[in-house]
């Protein structure tokens, strides 16, 4: 596999990316207007609450949304190739692999878990039923599946949780992907766990050169695995930065309220978490402006107003007015904290959590 | 193998249960001496019918109590000897009359049922991959008709169209004929239309729950991940989707049995087959106990066999019933397996996925 | 760990509220096999109070919470609750103690009856207690409502399925809290919810907690959860506890491997504990043919063979409120390993 | 996006949590098609209660028309058409071979098939239903005893029993409904049961039950809220597989005596003659039947869709 690893070629790049879904109340904008690259060989930490998109976006550019109620627009190039209404069959078990977040759920609990991995060999590599195995138990062996042999007739249920996440890892390696997308891949596991499948996905993601999209809530999970951080909100790129640098200088209030409202192992007993107010905007008629306007502490009139461009300082982008730790942002804290309400009314006291 | 006792023991208890009722429903209810002897078992004035009265009685046991009576068919029942007739003229044996009308029956329903499911099994996959598309909606509108659709009305609708009107298809049914061969004289062509009448019927009941079971699986994770994997759209519909979404099919395929044999009776009636259906009713009609019995018996059985057979298909289909990780038949679960044993399972289960989310 | 003995039992305290001894609970499987899903528990709480006990899936956490609810009533052991013992209670007698100890679940969906209105819902205890129904009941229900964020109107006629995750998590705790009760026990009551709610739901907790004197038992799998909301937190693996103390104490200083191990693996940016090298090894063993002697030897970097043989008993670090049941517990950076056998072989077959 | 017609609909929207945050589910309607059918079973229904007085024909008349013809002699005389008469303005679903007239024989035949299927329900349903839910929520001894009573009646070929008991005792209305009502007991009972140990498992009766309350109050406040819903759906069902059971008996010729019902009015035009002379006699009955049939089914469809309560929550606040 040699694929030019300069930056002219990116593996994936979107531009002005978009997916809504009809429903009864019009078009819900799950994915609004996302622009991002991502490199041969770099991973990318997307990170959001339930309903930010992360996950519709890359369903989405696997093509694995239903054709009906689903409308795409915008650009999706994959190593140069449009992606945006073309069928992506040709991807599927030869460049782009998917891990999904329930190991339980996603591998097929009447085949015996050889057979799952085996079956895109032998569609798409052509091998014989006896060199599949042989591969399929060398890559058992690969992400620490002891006695590979005897594992290859097992069915999904006689494996434990992280057992079965790592057949599930073996399938996308077995298949060579130029891209993984890990979604939540170690959400319903116990923290042990998790940390081995994560160390797992990180080596065999540098090993093979592969690059890596990896979906997360949790901002611990996605820094030290992640080279990028991508955090999304209603549909929308809030910020956008090499990891350390996001942890350093988080510019967006959301990212930041995100952070902080996280219980951390630091925290002496009993510290008062910050919740975020409010509720997720609905993406069917979304405010508008700054989709997080309405729950934040910094918003100012125009944010209601006018949808914040993106900010660019080297690699690190957001977009926001009043973006933390400049002087704009500080300021309109400080605006809001003295009239003791945002521009969106948002009560700034103790009691701001309250519906 | 405990297991396999144990369901074998309940099998025999439940159709004791079933005999005994029915056995004792008969005799209480209808009057064997009548039925055997006609007028003559109230005529108790004339010595010459007294006489014919205590033979009679002595012949079929009816001196004896309803308990000793049971015992001596059940005794009878166990070794294949399903007793005697109730008619005034000779003893012929029931076994005569089931072995003569059976295989009849049987072929029937092996067809209707054949059509059935293979009619059901592409029907509903074909709706479920396109769930709420045009083709779907369609489907699922015929489905509802034929659903909605008894029997014997089906029966006269395909009769009217298929022997009279396009007079494609014969309405004289005989019971000697030959099975296999295509004219009318045969049994193949003359089950056709019955079977298309049972059949046609179960499809429909099919394709609904199996198309149903069929779109729940498809919204699955694992069927993502097959596509994923490029596996093709046959493949992720027939290996991946199909087997898993058979469940709720096979159970009332089991279940259906004796619904069939009700099916099979206005059917055979309708088109004056010589089956089993026919058999009981005549027997009802002319109070021929012991071969309405016989019937009653066959039927029972036949359900706990299909019953039993679901059973391990279950297993066959999904591995983890053969692990006891999955509950198996709803049927018979309740009884063979102890509460606390449940209640155990369901507690490790909820264990380990505690923290599933 | 797994350890028994009950050193770490405060006997003498008089405020103790909830004191569970030697708790075991265990379920039967096929003939002769038994689930050994709780065993020899022993905790205690005092007034005021929270504990978080911790542990993996798997664990016995969610069926100690049942166990001291009665429901299913335990195998064995005592539940004292104010030094009386529920394991004897029955029928009127446990049923009048009931309000004193509510429950909060896991899972919104479940726990809500969904034919039912919020504030029916609500006010179900208030109505099971107080059959003349008079005013001043109502008003506690409209009161608790408000209390927990949710509006009462809206209580009065929407169902539970036209409320989100979080706002039926406040239902769930409106309803334990219409009794008044002492103590609440819950087992996950935010690990179904979104990180943002799941502040929110933390922070409700500690105001409640404040407002209607509460004592708490809370059962978590996130140990940054339980560290914020607990005074003492108890850490369990496979039925029993490993380690138990002042929460601050424990994750600071933690002395059992298997709680390293636990902290080390939190994907907490500023994890002091991330760099602990320690593997845990293998597969979490079956809770029908658990290990002999201490239950975490199997996984455990520094088992010997006396951990086979001997179960370990609790025993106090210095004079601090930190107990731990290991027989070579990480103390004072103490390092020191005996002859390591791994893996521990003839240990898995001796515990046949 | 990509609308290929070889697409299949995973409809993974449901499954994502995504899609559930943001509300994407459908709102619940019952739906024109619910109403019409509604509309058609009052319809046949108050037809049937109100035959009596109703100014239609009388069933049981023969409404022989007559035409000039000539005799053997040659003269004109009024001579009886030979019925069956076809459709026709007179008679809108035409008269069977006594020149009785169809429609009115239909309307006064629906009398007893659904008053069959009433009875059937309320028989089904009261009994079944409080059996299962005992069994479900005692479960113990309780329970094997009654799921064994479900047991044995499921495998006892339900129509045979219902011709035996119909044919001993005697042909009347109450006979037959109560024999069908008794076959209806074990399907409708297991559904309790199923229904009744699902929500007995769901933590709300562990709440419950934390509170304070008695058995009582859990089985009347939280449980039946919850197996009734889905009892009552299953009671059109149960309806009209009544009607159909009914029928099938008629068909057998072991309904009730008295009065023609639907399955009679077929099989008496199904026979060779009537049905290639004069289809309509059969074809006017399987009509109603069919579309009382489908109406209840389809409202039983729509009602459990409809109650079903989706119990989707976005985990965001």
């Amino acid at each position: 596999m040699t694929y030019p690893t300069d930056e002219e070629h990116p593996l994936l790049v979107l531009e002005d990316y978009r997916i809504g879904f009809n429903t009864e109340r019009g078009l819900a904008k799950a994915v609004d207007g996302v622009s991002l690259t991502l490199k041969r060989g770099q991973t990318l930490g997307i990170v959001g609450e339930s309903g930010s998109g992360k996950t519709v976006l890359n369903r989405g550019v696997i093509g694995l949304l239903a054709a009906r109620n689903t409308v795409e627009s915008g650009s999706a190039k994959f190593e140069g190739e449009e992606l945006v209404g073309e069928n992506r069959q040709a991807f599927w078990g030869t460049k782009m692999a998917m891990i999904f977040q329930d190991p339980m759920t996603s591998l097929n609990p009447v085949m015996k878990v050889g057979n799952q991995v085996m079956e895109p060999l032998r569609q798409h590599q052509k091998l014989s039923k006896s060199e599949a195995k042989k591969r399929v138990a060398d890559i058992f062996t690969l992400v620490g599946i002891p006695e590979p042999i005897k594992r290859l007739d097992q069915y999904p249920h006689e494996l434990s949780g992280g057992m079965r996440q790592r057949v599930m890892i073996s399938i996308a390696l077995a298949i060579e992907p130029d891209l993984l997308i890990a979604d939540e891949p170690t959400t319903s596991l116990d923290v042990t766990v998790q940390k081995y499948i994560l160390d797992l996905l990180t080596r065999v993601q540098k090993e093979q050169g592969m690059s890596m999209v990896l979906i997360t809530h949790d901002l611990g999970v996605a820094r030290g695995r992640a080279d990028e951080i991508l955090v999304m909100y209603g549909g929308r790129v809030m910020e956008h930065a090499p990891t350390e640098d996001l942890f350093e200088k988080m510019s967006h209030p959301y990212t930041s309220a995100l952070f902080s409202s996280i219980p951390h192992l630091h925290h002496k007993k009993h510290t008062r978490l910050t919740p975020i107010p409010g509720t997720p905007p609905d993406i069917v008629e979304p405010p508008t402006g700054c989709r997080f306007a309405p729950r934040c502490t910094y918003a100012q009139e125009i944010c209601l107003l006018e949808s914040p461009p993106m900010t660019q300082e080297g690699n690190h982008r957001y977009a926001c007015f009043f973006p933390i730790g400049i002087q704009q942002g500080q300021e309109a804290l400080t605006t809001n904290q003295q009239r003791g309400h945002t521009a969106s009314g948002l009560q700034i006291q103790k009691k701001a959590e309250a519906i | 193998m405990r297991r396999a006792i144990k369901r074998l023991l309940g099998l025999g208890l439940l159709l004791t249960v079933i005999s005994m009722v029915t056995f004792a429903a008969m005799n209480i209810l209808g009057d064997p001496l009548f039925n055997i002897l006609g007028p003559i078992a109230g005529d108790v004035d004339n010595p010459e019918s007294v006489k014919i009265i205590e033979e009679a009685k002595e012949q079929y046991y009816l001196d004896k109590s309803l308990p000793e009576r049971y015992a001596r068919w059940a005794g009878d029942f166990v070794t294949g000897d399903f007793g005697v007739r109730f008619s005034a003229t000779g003893q012929p044996p029931v076994t005569d009359l089931i072995k003569e009308r059976f295989p009849r029956t049987l072929q029937l329903m092996i067809m209707a049922q054949l059509i059935a499911v293979g009619l059901a099994i592409p029907w509903a996959v074909t709706a479920a991959s396109r769930a709420n598309s045009k083709t779907d909606k369609t489907s699922t509108v015929t489905a509802f008709a034929f659903v909605s659709l008894p029997n014997f009305a089906l029966a006269v609708i395909l009769f009217y169209v298929f022997s009279i009107r396009l007079d494609w298809l014969p309405d004289v049914y005989t019971a000697t004929d030959p099975f296999w061969g295509f004219t009318h004289n045969h049994r193949l062509i003359q089950n056709l239309l019955p079977a298309l009448t049972l059949g046609l019927g179960g499809a429909a009941a099919y394709q609904r729950l199996l198309r149903t079971d069929l779109i729940t699986t498809l919204q699955e994770d694992f069927i993502l991940m097959a596509r994923s994997k490029g596996v093709s759209r046959r493949k992720v519909l027939y290996k991946h989707a199909l087997r898993p979404s058979l469940f709720s099919l096979i159970t009332v395929l089991a279940i259906n049995i004796s619904y069939m044999i009700g099916g099979a009776l206005v059917v055979e009636t309708f088109f004056r087959i010589p089956g089993l259906g026919t058999a009981v009713v005549e027997a009802v009609l002319r109070e021929d106990f012991p071969v309405v019995l016989a019937i009653v018996m066959i039927v029972a059985t036949a359900f706990m066999v299909f019953n039993y057979l679901a059973d391990l298909l279950y297993g066959v289909i999904d591995p983890r019933v053969r692990t006891n990780e999955k509950e198996s038949t709803p049927i018979f679960r309740s009884l063979w397996k102890s509460q606390t044993n449940l209640e155990a399972e369901e507690k490790i289960n909820d264990e380990t996925v505690e923290v599933s989310s | 760990m797994a350890g028994s003995g009950t050193a770490h039992l405060r006997k003498d305290d008089p405020n103790i509220l909830l004191s569970v001894q030697n708790l075991v609970v265990e379920f039967p499987v096929g003939l002769r096999k038994k689930v050994h899903a709780v065993t020899n528990l022993s905790f205690d709480i005092a007034e005021g109070e929270t504990l978080g006990i911790v542990g993996e899936s798997g664990c016995g956490k969610s069926t100690t919470a049942r166990a001291v609810i009665q429901l299913p009533k335990p195998t064995s052991g005592v539940v004292e609750f104010e030094q009386k013992d529920l394991t004897n209670l029955k029928g009127e007698s446990l049923r009048n103690i009931r309000p004193d100890i509510q429950m909060i679940f896991q899972d919104p969906i479940s726990s809500l009856n969904p034919r039912r209105s919020v504030f029916n819902i609500v006010s179900e205890g208030v109505n099971i207690w107080n059959e003349t129904n008079d005013d001043s009941s109502e008003d506690r229900v409209i009161e608790i409502i408000k209390d927990v964020g949710l509006d009462v109107q809206e209580a009065l006629v929407k169902r539970p399925h036209e409320y989100s995750g979080g706002q039926c998590q406040r239902i769930s705790i409106a309803r334990a809290l219409v009794l008044d009760p002492k103590i609440i026990i819950c087992d996950e009551p935010v690990s179904a919810l979104d990180v943002s709610v799941q502040a929110r739901i933390l922070n409700m907790l500690e105001d409640m907690k404040e407002r209607y004197g509460l004592t708490l038992l809370f059962i978590s799998h996130d140990l940054s959860v339980v560290k914020n909301v607990s005074d003492r937190v108890a850490v369990m693996y496979l039925g029993k506890l490993c380690e138990i103390g002042d929460g601050d104490l424990l994750y600071e200083e933690p002395a059992h491997p298997y709680t390293r191990l636990l902290l080390a693996a939190i994907p907490d940016p500023n994890n002091k504990h991330s760099g602990n090298q320690d593997i845990l090894e293998g597969e979490l063993p079956s809770p029908i043919n658990p290990p002999s002697g201490c239950r975490f030897r199997t996984r455990c970097p520094r088992a010997t063979e006396k951990c086979t043989v001997e179960e370990p008993e609790f025993q106090q670090i210095g004079n601090s409120d930190h107990w731990v049941a290991c027989h070579f517990p990480h103390i004072d950076g103490d390092n020191k390993q005996d002859e390591i056998i791994w893996p521990p072989q003839e240990a898995i077959e001796g515990s046949e | 996006m990509t609308t290929h017609e070889e697409e299949i609909d995973y409809a993974p929207l449901l499954g994502s949590d995504d899609a559930l945050a943001i509300g994407l589910a459908p709102k619940k309607k019952l739906g024109l098609g619910f109403w019409i059918s509604a509309f058609w079973v009052v319809l046949i229904t108050l037809l049937a209660v109100l035959a009596p007085i109703l100014p239609i024909k009388d069933p049981s008349e023969n409404y022989v028309v007559t035409e000039k013809a000539e005799n053997l002699r040659g003269d004109l005389v009024e001579k009886p058409v030979q019925p069956p008469y076809s459709l026709s303005g007179k008679h809108l679903l035409g008269t069977d071979k006594d020149a009785r007239d169809m429609l009115s024989r239909t309307i006064f035949g629906a009398r007893i098939s659904l008053a069959v299927g009433f009875i059937t329900a309320i028989l089904g349903l009261a009994i079944g239903g409080a059996l299962g839910m005992l069994a479900g929520y005692f479960k113990g001894w309780l329970d094997k005893i009654i799921s064994a009573f479900f047991l044995v009646s499921l495998s006892f070929p339900g129509l045979i029993l219902a011709i035996l008991v119909v044919s001993l005792l005697d042909r009347s209305l109450w006979t037959i409904s109560i024999t069908i009502g008794m076959l209806a007991i074990a399907p409708v009972g297991r559904l309790a049961r199923a229904q009744t140990i699902t929500f007995a498992e769901r933590e709300f009766v562990i709440a419950a039950e934390t509170l304070g309350a008695k058995r009582s109050r859990i089985i009347l406040r939280e449980m039946l809220p919850n197996v009734l819903i889905p009892m009552a759906t299953l009671s059109m069902l149960v309806v009209a597989i009544a009607i159909v059971a009914e029928g099938a008996l008629a068909f057998l010729g072991l309904s009730v005596q008295q009065t023609a019902t639907w399955g009679k009015l077929i099989l008496t035009g199904s026979d060779m003659n009537s049905l290639e002379n004069a289809p309509w006699i059969a074809f006017g009955p399987i009509i109603f039947l069919f579309f009382t049939v489908a109406a209840l089914n389809y409202m039983s469809d729509r009602l459990r869709d409809y109650f079903d309560v989706r119990e989707i929550y976005d985990l965001s606040d």
